[in-house]
């Protein structure tokens, strides 16, 4: 069995590993930069070492001090967290070539799924349907010649590409002229590679997912979808299950087929398949080959811990339900506050009680650290169905204090309580119709 | 919120800094500040909600304004020596000048040996050594030549 | 923010710093100065983090030193009038003796007649006729004779 | 439908029952004390009213107020929350008589369960062991003549009692000559009533009892039972279900014969049984007939949610589920936190995330208040199984910090982190074997 971990990830997922560990009598390390200290993670692990500066690049990125800090704390394995390196193969293989268990995906299954061309080539082995697309775009003639077969609009995206960066959407053949060798200078920045492809652009997609663990030997279970389609800016502000516009017939080709493409993979761990859904189809996005920070509504809906489930696949001890004992019971609907300023925080009254969940990473009199995102914290509710998951959390976003700096929760409130989320009848530009012309100011 | 009102005030020269220091520690004030003619006293506390706020390292035991304390840029292990049996870089009392070494700090089997920035007299050693050091973990106190 | 008030505080000058203390600890303040001549004294804290505190009751609309606020004290309905025809028991101006009757308050359809413990003058009506009044809530206030 | 609650109870119980009514629909109207104008309850009520000052009996036991701020508020129900009126038959009854529903049982049920005798005599009718004891007794030569039939130890109860108060045990037959009169004197004080009776005393035995909701038709459904052994002064500290020391068969004949208690009393409302388990038997001690603070480990195991369905009886729209539909999932502890003393709170982080519920009434700057009873919060984790519960619970208990006052948190630490706890192998004394020495200025 794993005996310490080294938790290479920060705010509130970082002091959920650290509560997994204690609940399954493993030791945790954080791995923090100098502008975490003060952060509940660090507080509550077993120990913590400070491995460099505020920015992420000296301190979260920064592949040797991690290591070390495994190292010389003696952990044996380590959980990469979401964001930062947790989806870079080339981490992943480092972790494993120092010794340690890494606690995600193979290495080879990270970097071909990080590879999206390749990732949707194997989605469509696995019978997954995916949106009309290009192949590698070589240049701009071949990409004028790709638009002009899948009728703009078209999205372009970098093939290294993800979480909304590098892509561009393109209405009209002038827009990709000056478009394309654009974006293929951005995607050389961020990624290091400036190979590009083309879809079909949809206009509102609903946006779904779904969870699945693998325990890398083919055994693969999944619990269910997330709905995450209220997004602002491609960022998820809210995340349900089950999803209001998914029938049972379209879900369980969706989860089937995710199983399938898992299966295929060998997956280990957690792991999280994207689809764009619309017009009552649905298409296959991208695998997030990781933890995500939506993961607590399947908790609540299936009883199971994520975090744990990770560590046991992890110390090679599968995964404690087969498909047959999975049961999703009712309804579970986040909210993510987040700071729109950084700063000290003077009050945090967080809601509780029965039927709320929260995690956060902070306690009055610590700081939202400008450095990094601005999640505060996730206020999650468990009911027996929609409505009344949504009369409950706006209980619970009532109770909300935070004073010190400004947030999100009234923008919340708003979209929770608007009859368009309550009809369940919307697309990804839910925010833009509700909040986009009082609020763009955030 | 400043409120300044003009009255007044008769009986505050009759207070004692006693009765004062009461009424303080019984308030939920931070800062207290008395003038009565040519006398002042004030009282300053800080938020009392800190204490469970880590300290980040042990503080150098002895200080002094003309101490510096060089940290650790990056993690791994503290050695006074190059070598096992070899003599150490530095100890207390060393003068060291700059760009000499002052230590070597092995992380992931890479020995990174690190150079005084500035001429300097060792006056603590801060770090165990062959332990794990963190970013930013003081090594030495020292005083700048 | 800076409030600078000249105000008609008479007793003022009368004012303990424990009276002041009161007067603080009781408001919002972060910072309270008070100078008086060549006195002067100073009170502040930090987040007081009080902004939610629910504030009891809508403060009456003047305050003055010889004021006194009459509470209510029990739960019920508010009258100012024996009987919906007649006449009121007392308005603003009315000039009370002690132990005549104030108003009605209609509690489980008892009707409670709230006497004056002191000859006083109304010289404002804080809640609203035929509206529930709570344990405490100011009535009247009024200047005692 | 219930439209608009009046709440006449205070503590976290109190903002239970607003959060129970936001879920609903329901409007709530909180009745509070000048003492508590600040606590959550009120902050998140659709609103409050000031019954009276800070001692119960001119607020929380004032009928007259209660009955006003109700009517005045113009509520259809009341819920008497739990202590103070909750178990008074002639609140009660003047309740309905003013025209309100009453969320709890009827008066008759109240006044014949709060008659200790008559609870007995419906407990052994309804096939409940009883611990071997008395008829009324009429004078010392009674209580002589039943103690040396019982055998001593015995315990001398007042009639109309409840709550340890007005017991007293008797070790010999000079004991009982002088305890005798001096606690018919205390039960006049107490209770109005100097009735007594006397029970065959168990030294360490465990407290066990059943939770019931009945729909007041004679339809009642049994979630399980709660273990709460672990007291101090015969006040809870610690509450768990499943308990450690049934085992199935027991299980069944306790939890029917509760039903069938129920049953006989066409009992409406939640309720509880009480009963002493000592050497492998067990017996009726009383019957709640009420909710209780322990409620909520009831409600992580089995799904419900207590007070929802105290409103729904209440609105006579019976029970959500049928008992073949109860699934009583896993396993459940709370912990109590209670101040060592009153005074504002500087400081109050609670647990948080997955598998924790907090139920509190404060926020830091206010103010636990020395008139009431010294309930901070409770903490409940929910697991797989007891070893898994015992972990979450330290590791939940190790995220608290109150400063500003004390508070029996290293207490809790000690006894759940006990080896004796563990072991599940103890009576009602185990509190003061692991903290009675040291601790006892608490």
């Amino acid at each position: 069995m794993i005996r310490r971990i080294l938790i290479a990830g920060r705010g509130e997922i970082a002091l959920r590993i650290v509560r997994a560990c204690k609940d399954l009598g493993v030791e945790s390390v954080v791995a923090h930069s100098e502008a975490d200290r003060d952060t509940l993670a660090v507080r509550h692990a077993d120990r913590s070492v400070c491995i460099g500066p505020a920015p992420s690049s000296e301190s979260y990125l920064n592949v040797r001090s991690i290591l070390s800090a495994a190292i010389l704390t003696r952990c044996d394995a380590l959980h990469p967290g979401v964001g930062f390196l947790s989806e870079s193969a080339s981490f992943a293989k480092a972790v494993e070539e120092a010794g340690l268990i890494f606690i995600g995906p193979r290495p080879e299954t990270i970097e071909l799924l990080g590879n999206k061309v390749r990732a949707r080539i194997s989605a469509v082995e696995a019978g997954l349907p995916v949106t009309p697309g290009s192949e590698t775009l070589t240049d701009l003639a071949s990409a004028k010649k790709w638009a002009s077969r899948l009728g703009y609009p078209v999205i372009l995206k970098a093939s290294a590409g993800g979480g909304g960066r590098g892509m561009r959407i393109i209405r009209k053949e002038s827009e990709l002229e000056s478009g394309f060798p654009l974006a293929r200078r951005e995607a050389l920045l961020f990624f290091g590679d400036d190979s590009m492809y083309m879809e079909k652009f949809l206009e509102n997609p609903r946006h779904v997912e779904v969870q699945l663990l693998g325990d890398g030997s083919g055994n693969v279970v999944h619990l269910g979808e997330r709905d995450c389609s209220v997004q602002r800016n491609h960022q998820k502000l809210l995340e349900e299950t089950p999803s209001p516009i998914l029938d049972e017939a379209m879900r369980e080709v969706m989860t089937e087929s995710s199983v399938a493409l898992f299966r295929n993979l060998s997956y280990r761990g957690a792991g999280t398949v994207e689809f764009l859904v619309e017009g009552g189809s649905f298409y296959f996005m991208e695998v997030n080959a990781r933890l995500q920070v939506e993961h607590p509504v399947t908790e609540l809906v299936s009883g199971m811990d994520l975090v744990a489930e990770q560590i046991r696949i992890a110390a090679q001890k599968g995964i404690v339900r087969r498909q047959d004992e999975v049961a999703l019971s009712g309804y579970a609907l986040e909210c993510r506050i987040n700071g729109l300023g950084a700063g000290r925080i003077a009050r945090f009254d967080l809601p509780s009680g029965p039927h709320v969940r929260t995690d956060t990473f902070l306690t009055p009199g610590m700081t939202l650290s400008p450095h990094y995102d601005s999640l505060l914290a996730k206020i999650i509710v468990h009911a027996s169905a929609r409505q009344e998951g949504i009369d409950r959390m706006l209980r619970a976003l009532g109770e909300v204090v935070v004073e010190g700096i400004p947030t999100n929760v009234e923008e919340q409130k708003t979209i929770v309580g608007s009859s368009l989320f309550r009809s369940g009848r919307f697309g990804t530009g839910l925010y833009e119709t509700l909040c986009g012309k009082e609020m763009r100011h955030g | 919120m400043l409120y300044i009102l003009k009255p007044a005030m008769k009986n505050l020269a009759d207070m004692t800094v006693r009765q004062l220091l009461e009424l303080f520690e019984a308030s939920s004030l931070t800062e207290l500040e008395v003038k009565t003619g040519e006398d002042s006293v004030r009282f300053a506390r800080t938020g009392r909600e800190n204490s469970v706020v880590p300290a980040p390292f042990p503080e150098p035991k002895k200080k002094a304004d003309d101490l510096e304390v060089i940290t650790s840029p990056i993690v791994g292990t503290f050695y006074l020596t190059p070598a096992p049996d070899a003599p150490p870089y530095v100890q207390v009392g060393s003068v060291v000048q700059k760009e000499e070494t002052l230590c070597t700090i092995e992380a992931m089997k890479l020995m990174n040996n690190l150079e005084a920035e500035f001429s300097c007299e060792i006056v603590e050693i801060l770090a165990k050594p062959e332990k794990l050091v963190e970013f930013g973990q003081p090594l030495f106190a020292v005083k700048r030549l």
